[in-house]
């Protein structure tokens, strides 16, 4: 019985030792590690970023690659889990010792391995919004995306020219809306802004009127919602339902097609802040971003469905990264964090970067459009 | 407030008969075969799935509901033969484990044919809200209702009034009798999958132009089904359907009056305790163990 | 002197009653039989005596204390006790169905039994205190010495599932024995067995009375009852229908009707 | 031989670790009423669930109207003719005694109680004979006394219109008259022309009725006869209650 | 001692490993993720493999555990051992009071309230937002010292999880050859005869239940030291489902089978990732076919087998031997 025992455990532990493959040393590589969260939850980030990392990855290396170097992506999926997030940075560093970090998707995952990168002393690129990520600055942490805070201000001064000093906030309960709602609460005063009901809901939920009936009973000028996912679809749905006719404001979370088609007529006036990237078309011929916005378009929808915010953050990062490693001259660590950091004019598909050592995101407040779903369709407010 | 109480009444309503639905289908499994399928939710989701596929392609609705139910039953009898058939007479826990395997392969299938968007079906009959005593519902929400009790009663009828109905519940309540009046219990097991996915998928289909879908879509409602059929007494039908309408009148009025936040973990709470009261659940039968 | 006393005992299960008005003594020292067809209310009797069911009327006393000590008898009413507390009463049982733990070895199985004769707690036994691997020692010869009793010695370190089904029928006797019961109950422990089988019961059953211990027999095989008893007790529709020696049973009518029936 | 209707030959079966039949041989004659008696444990009713196909056997064969039943399912043996009445009556409990009857023709849905007619009819022949499943047909058969679901449970099995009618225990937990009762109407079904195979403990009353008897210990047939001779037979008191002192 | 054998071996073979690959990252990495879920998975496996009471809400006291020392450590700034032991006292508590009511429930009954319990302490956890940070986590834990020897590096903190998980499965060793180690699997293998021996059967499971749940505790404050960071996410309901698959995967009332089940599922979906998309497929598949076919688990199934053919293989050996 006991021997039989060992013999298993021994049997065991040789599997371990055959799993522990060797580790290529690659020199003439330039290798690029994410982790993003393709399935789960949040796989309408995680997706159209791998995607773009990939499409972009491989032009680049048809085109000769970077320095003479070709670039290898090691991807691996999250699925929007902070733990596995703890692991594969761990496995992107130790095991296949990849020179720069893209991702996580999530605020949740990006915080989860910031420690670790602090550590690890590799530049790492977050594609997720929340503003915890670079404030206060982490030394070796950058993000591309507009922070919660940036939309929540848009959508706040947009109320504040339509005269709105009553507003009714409800979310979800995952890490982005969580964090949405924490700005939204922190930031209304100073708009002359009232918070005069704060609802929740999970967002596997699948009926919101309970939430929204408490706040069509409130003495709200207008209702924003900061969520992604079906969600937000779903209380826009649910509004239109119980009959308010209170403005709806939505937070660059739903700023995709799949919103405006799940909503349906719902949809209709709702307005939100998003990246240029959602109204390439519209954008004005003269406005700087037009051309790296309809390129960036035009390649993905070339290959893919259609464009969304989240890929564009995946391409300013990588942009951003093969700058910095041109202006590096390499991807010593340390010379290319500096070299992000000093990444200057950048104009991408999200806005102008313009990053120093205390913003280590380097976008303004202007850089988010206001947009009015008109007619099922984007158009900016102005 | 009453409008307040009218409204998370019908909110709850709503929900709940889902629930119900879902529960429905767990208890006929459970009576069937003493397993609690945790699979049940994934039924719901294919059949949803299956229902936008088909609709997408071109296919009239009422006839790709048709064919989404039958993809769904036909999963639910490969459930019943590949994954419990061979896997007879394992204990509780290993039942539940392979049930939950086969949720996870379900899911991962939906994913591969699927991908991971976000599905919806236009509503039945427009989305006009319609007015009720300062309340408000949607045409799909009256949908949803109806035919749950529709087919609340068409199950109920079943089970009543049809040979095959009965034949199924003497199976239940007795094994051995009904082989000796020469029932083929096999079959009737075959049957029970059948009929407990072909309600998953009609849940599923009726929900989806309100909740959406998407490959994930049947973890929530299997629990939430899962939680009706035990909150009503396992094995009971109309314990699975009260049950489901106490969870989505529970958690619409927790939403509601209590917090919002919280719903879920009130919903859960007041589950708990009615167990440490009756620990058979509302309606069910408490069993006298025989030494 | 009297080691058990059944007073007035009534059950019914949804309006049907299983055992009306019982009374009887069980004298010390005996092998007592609970005879009657089936149906007649004897499971129903041993459920109750051991607190698997509670009573609806009366009451069934246990004396606790040691005959040496009789100067003042101490009963004990076993009514609404716990069937743990009971068995620490010094009252074991054997099942009617199997009830051995598969999961065990046979010498796990009846160091279980010795369960009430050893106190190690939790958290020494996690730490495995000196202390608990001396009582560890002492529990497993008691186990081994209730294993022979029962001549189960050359299985000790089987699993119980792999014993073939008489020897289970010892185990479980062994592992009631082991936790030195005052009161033995012994639950059909010849069903099933061949006649060797139920010869060799009929021997054990004997020795465990000589070894002092009380033994409460419910068994449908009339030669091992007939055989083994002092004192029979018939039960028939939940009424006491006669009491005596076996020779006075075999001969009473009234018994003999209640077995073959009547004819049309 | 090509008379016998059921014959039994060395059948063997062990329930779990149990060796509950050892090589046992009967023989039952079309038109007869056969009982089988024994002490408790005996292997009378393992015989009756082998020969409904509940039960598996271990080795032996069973041939009913000449052909090999041993290997069939129960719902196909119950299709060729016979049906049982289970011990303790196992009726269902939740439905009413009209399902309970209803379902019990289960097998002949496709053939002779194909239209609702035919079922109400066969249902009545079955209160015909228990009046009183007439008067508690709503009700729902776990309601019902032990006597009234004995009744019925022999009716459920009567309602497969059986060419062999199995019955096991119709005494069990029954109180004197009751027994009575039951006992004249099998021997009333019997006269009617349906062969039974009877399990009872009450030797006496079995007897009383049956054509032929045999008695069974430890899974064999120890004696086996007429019933009248069997039913003075010293042997069989000793069976039931050891060996006389 | 030959009781202890296979637990020598095993401490050996995990002790040397990281002498032979130092910094690998699928030892130090992987392996101290599987070590955490081994001490889970042990005492998960003492309440369901032994004592046969189901649990679908274990994650919740893994979670209470991982919390306790994030927010008395960053909040607080109490000492980490302290916090430690304050989660554990904690969950002590806490399971105390719930054992009682929910082990009176049976089967289905007992794993939906277990369920429901966990996903209630879940909904805590993203609700808490003062407490516990919400979604979005708690970070900047400080790590574990031992000494002054702080636990700061992979190698490090594997030692530590491995000796950890080692003293559990010593623990579940200890105490299943106890009289309380009978106790619980007597109450498993037939609860009216556990009675019948004098063992107080309510007692015994809760006993077991609050054990398990401090283990649980204990893990989670590693887990929290280890990664410095903790979110909700962690000790969802479906990890309460992972950590149950382990045990019965491993195979039921078998401490090494707890521990091969963990080690098992850790490096499953590290090894799964190569599948991609197909991931979620394979591994549903690979749990459906194991518990069909080894529905006692993969350990113990395994051990069968190899038994059997060792005695396929010495009958023939043995005799030809005696002819030389």
């Amino acid at each position: 019985m006991r021997s039989k025992i060992a013999t298993l455990l021994s049997i065991t532990s040789l599997c371990c030792s055959i799993m522990i493959s060797s580790q290529v040393y690659a020199g003439d590589t330039i290798k690029i590690g994410s982790f993003l969260a393709v399935t789960g939850g949040a796989s309408f980030l995680g997706d159209p970023e791998l995607k773009t990392l990939q499409m972009y990855i491989d032009k680049l290396n048809k085109e000769g690659g970077v320095l003479g170097k070709k670039i290898e992506l090691v991807h691996y999926d999250t699925g929007g889990n902070p733990k596995k997030a703890v692991n594969f940075i761990k496995r992107l560093v130790k095991k296949d010792r990849v020179d720069v970090i893209i991702g996580g998707s999530t605020s949740g995952t990006t915080l989860a391995v910031a420690p670790l990168v602090k550590k690890f002393k590799i530049p790492m690129i977050s594609l997720a919004g929340s503003i915890k990520i670079v404030e206060p600055t982490q030394k070796w942490l950058f993000k591309v995306p507009h922070t919660d805070r940036m939309a929540a201000a848009k959508v706040f001064a947009d109320m504040q020219k339509r005269g709105f000093t009553k507003v009714a906030l409800i979310s979800g309960s995952g890490g982005f809306d969580k964090s949405g709602r924490t700005q939204s609460l922190a930031l209304a005063s100073k708009y002359n802004i009232q918070i005069v009901a704060d609802e929740s809901y999970g967002n596997k939920d699948t009926d919101m009127t309970a939430q929204l009936t408490k706040i069509r009973a409130s003495d709200a000028q207008a209702i924003l919602n900061f969520g992604f996912g079906k969600a937000p679809a779903i209380v826009t749905k649910n509004i239109k339902q119980l009959g308010i006719k209170l403005p709806i404001y939505q937070s660059h979370g739903v700023a995709s097609k799949k919103y405006i088609e799940l909503s349906g007529d719902a949809a209709n006036g709702v307005r939100l802040p998003a990246a240029a990237i959602v109204v390439a078309n519209e954008l004005a011929d003269n406005d700087i971003q037009k051309k790296v916005t309809m390129a960036y378009k035009t390649q993905y929808e070339a290959k893919y469905d259609q464009v969304s915010s989240f890929g564009a953050h995946a391409y300013d990062a990588l942009m951003i990264t093969l700058k910095a490693i041109k202006q590096a001259k390499g991807v010593d660590k340390k010379a290319l964090r500096t070299a992000i950091e000093r990444t200057q004019n950048y104009v991408g598909a999200g806005g102008i970067f313009n990053m120093s050592a205390d913003d280590h995101m380097g976008l303004k407040e202007d850089s988010f459009k206001l947009l009015e779903i008109v007619d099922g369709r984007w158009q900016i407010v102005n | 407030m009453s409008d307040y109480i009218l409204q998370f009444l019908i909110s709850g309503i709503t929900v709940g008969s889902i629930y119900a639905l879902v529960g429905l289908g767990f208890t006929i499994i459970y009576n069937a075969s003493d397993v609690v399928n945790f699979a049940q939710g994934e039924f719901v989701m294919i059949g949803a799935m299956s229902a936008v596929s088909f609709s997408i392609a071109g296919i009239p609705l009422i006839i790709a509901i048709i064919m989404a139910m039958m993809v769904t039953v036909l999963v639910g009898f490969a459930l019943n033969q590949f994954a419990i058939k061979p896997a007879k007479g394992a204990s509780v826990v290993t039942t539940i484990i392979i049930t939950i395997g086969a949720s996870i392969f379900l899911r991962g299938a939906a994913l591969l044919i699927w991908g991971k968007d976000f599905y919806s079906l236009p509503a039945f009959s427009g989305e006009q809200p319609i007015h009720i005593a300062g309340a408000t519902i949607l045409p799909q929400n009256l949908w949803v209702m109806g035919i749950s009790v529709l087919l609340v009663s068409a199950v109920l009828w079943f089970f009543k009034y049809t040979l095959l109905g009965k034949a199924i519940l003497a199976c239940s309540c007795n094994h051995t009798a009904a082989q000796m009046v020469g029932i083929n219990v096999g079959k009737m097991m075959l049957l029970s999958y059948g009929l407990s996915a072909m309600l998953g998928a009609l849940a599923g289909v009726l929900i989806v132009p309100i909740t959406f879908s998407s490959y994930d879509a049947g973890i929530m409602l299997g629990l939430k089904g899962f939680s009706a059929a035990i909150l009503g007494g396992i094995g009971n039908p109309i314990g699975a359907i009260v049950g489901g309408l106490l969870l989505g009148i529970l958690e619409s009025l927790g939403a509601g009056f209590i917090s919002s936040g919280y719903k879920d973990a009130i919903a859960f709470a007041i589950i708990l305790f009615v167990l440490f009261v009756r620990p058979s659940g509302l309606l069910g039968h408490e069993h006298q163990e025989r030494v | 002197m009297n080691l058990l006393r059944v007073k007035h005992l009534e059950k019914s299960f949804g309006g049907v009653s299983a055992i009306s008005n019982l009374s009887f003594d069980l004298p010390k020292g005996i092998v007592f039989s609970v005879i009657g067809p089936n149906g007649a209310g004897k499971t129903t009797l041993f459920n109750m005596l051991c607190g698997f069911y509670t009573p609806d009327q009366g009451s069934i006393i246990f004396k606790k204390e040691n005959a040496e000590q009789n100067k003042e008898v101490i009963y004990h009413s076993l009514h609404n006790m716990a069937t743990h507390q009971i068995a620490a009463c010094g009252i074991s049982r054997s099942f009617q169905n199997l009830q051995i733990f598969f999961n065990m070895t046979a010498l796990e199985n009846v160091m279980v039994g010795c369960h009430l004769q050893s106190s190690s707690r939790f958290l020494p036994s996690l730490l495995r205190l000196p202390s608990v691997i001396k009582e560890e020692q002492r529990v497993k010869q008691q186990a081994l010495n209730a294993l022979a009793f029962c001549h189960l010695d050359h299985l000790a370190n089987e699993m119980a599932d792999s014993l073939a089904y008489g020897d289970l029928k010892r185990l479980e006797i062994a592992r009631a024995l082991a936790s030195k019961p005052k009161l033995l109950m012994l639950d059909e422990p010849a069903a099933g067995l061949n006649d060797t089988e139920t010869q060799q019961m009929s021997h054990l059953i004997r020795k465990i009375c000589d070894s002092g211990v009380t033994v409460l027999l419910v068994e449908h095989n009339m030669e091992l009852v007939m055989t083994s008893s002092d004192q029979i007790l018939v039960l028939n529709f939940g009424h006491l229908l006669a009491q005596g020696t076996p020779d006075e049973i075999q001969n009473n009518p009234v018994v003999v009707k209640a077995y073959l029936g009547e004819d049309i | 031989m090509s008379s016998s209707l059921l014959k039994i030959s060395n059948l063997s079966s062990s329930y779990g670790p149990v060796n509950v039949l050892n090589k046992l041989s009967i023989e039952v004659h079309a038109g007869e009423l056969v009982a089988l008696v024994g002490a408790n444990g005996a292997g009378k009713t393992t015989l009756l669930r082998c020969i409904s196909g509940v039960q598996k056997i271990t080795s032996g064969h069973i041939y009913f109207s000449d052909k090999e039943i041993s290997h069939l399912s129960t719902d196909q043996i119950v299709s060729c003719g016979i049906s049982q009445s289970p011990e303790g009556r196992q009726v269902f409990a939740p439905l009413s005694v009209a399902d309970n009857l209803l379902l019990g023709a289960y097998s002949l849905r496709k053939k002779t109680l194909k239209t609702k007619e035919q079922q109400t009819h066969a249902i009545e022949n079955i209160y015909q004979l228990f009046p009183i499943l007439k008067e508690k047909q709503a009700h729902s058969a776990g309601t019902l006394s032990g006597g009234q679901q004995q009744m019925l449970a022999i009716g459920r099995a009567l309602m497969a219109q059986p060419s062999l009618l199995l019955l096991d225990e119709p005494s069990m937990g029954l109180a004197p008259l009751l027994v009575k009762e039951i006992f004249s109407i099998i021997k009333k079904l019997n006269e009617q022309g349906t062969t039974v195979l009877l399990v009872e403990q009450n030797a006496k009353m079995a007897l009383s009725i049956a054509n032929r008897a045999y008695v069974i210990e430890t899974g064999q047939v120890t004696l086996s006869g007429n019933a009248d001779e069997l039913l003075g037979n010293k042997a069989i008191q000793r069976a039931y209650l050891g060996h006389s002192l | 001692m030959k009781r202890l054998s296979g637990f020598y071996l095993l401490s050996l073979v995990a002790l040397i490993l990281p002498q032979i690959f130092p910094d690998n990252y699928y030892l130090t990495v992987v392996g101290v993720f599987a070590t955490l879920h081994i001490i889970l998975a042990v005492g998960l496996n003492l309440l369901m493999g032994y004592c046969g009471q189901i649990s679908l809400g274990h994650a919740a006291f893994f979670g209470l555990g991982a919390y306790s020392s994030a927010i008395l450590t960053t909040r607080y700034q109490l000492d980490p051992w302290l916090a430690m032991i304050s989660g554990m006292v904690l969950v002590f508590i806490i399971a105390n009071l719930i054992a009682r009511p929910i082990l009176k429930l049976k089967g289905h009954y007992l794993a939906m309230a277990t369920l429901g319990f966990g996903i209630i302490v879940h909904i805590i956890f993203v609700q808490t937002e003062a407490l516990s940070g919400g979604p979005d986590g708690l970070g900047d834990i400080p790590t574990l010292s031992i000494a002054g020897w702080a636990v700061d590096s992979d190698i490090r903190w594997y030692y530590v999880t491995t000796i950890s998980a080692l003293g559990t499965i010593l623990l579940s060793l200890n105490l299943i050859a106890s009289r309380s180690g009978r106790a619980i699997r007597a109450v498993h293998g037939s609860e009216f005869a556990a009675q019948m021996m004098g063992i107080n059967s309510n007692k015994t499971k809760v006993m077991v239940f609050v054990f398990a749940a401090v283990l649980a505790s204990f893990a989670g404050s590693l887990f929290a030291y280890q990664q410095n960071f903790v979110s909700p996410d962690s000790f969802s309901f479906f990890f309460s489902i992972e950590l149950v698959t382990m045990v019965v995967l491993g195979g039921m009332a078998s401490t090494y089978g707890a521990v091969f089940g963990a080690i098992l599922l850790t490096f499953l979906p590290e090894l799964l990732i190569v599948f991609e998309d197909y991931e979620m497929l394979v591994y549903g598949a690979i749990l459906m076919l194991v518990m069909i076919f080894m529905p006692q688990g993969l350990f113990i199934s395994l051990g069968h087998q190899l038994t059997q053919l060792k005695k396929n293989y010495w009958p023939n050996k043995k005799p030809a031997g005696d002819q030389q």
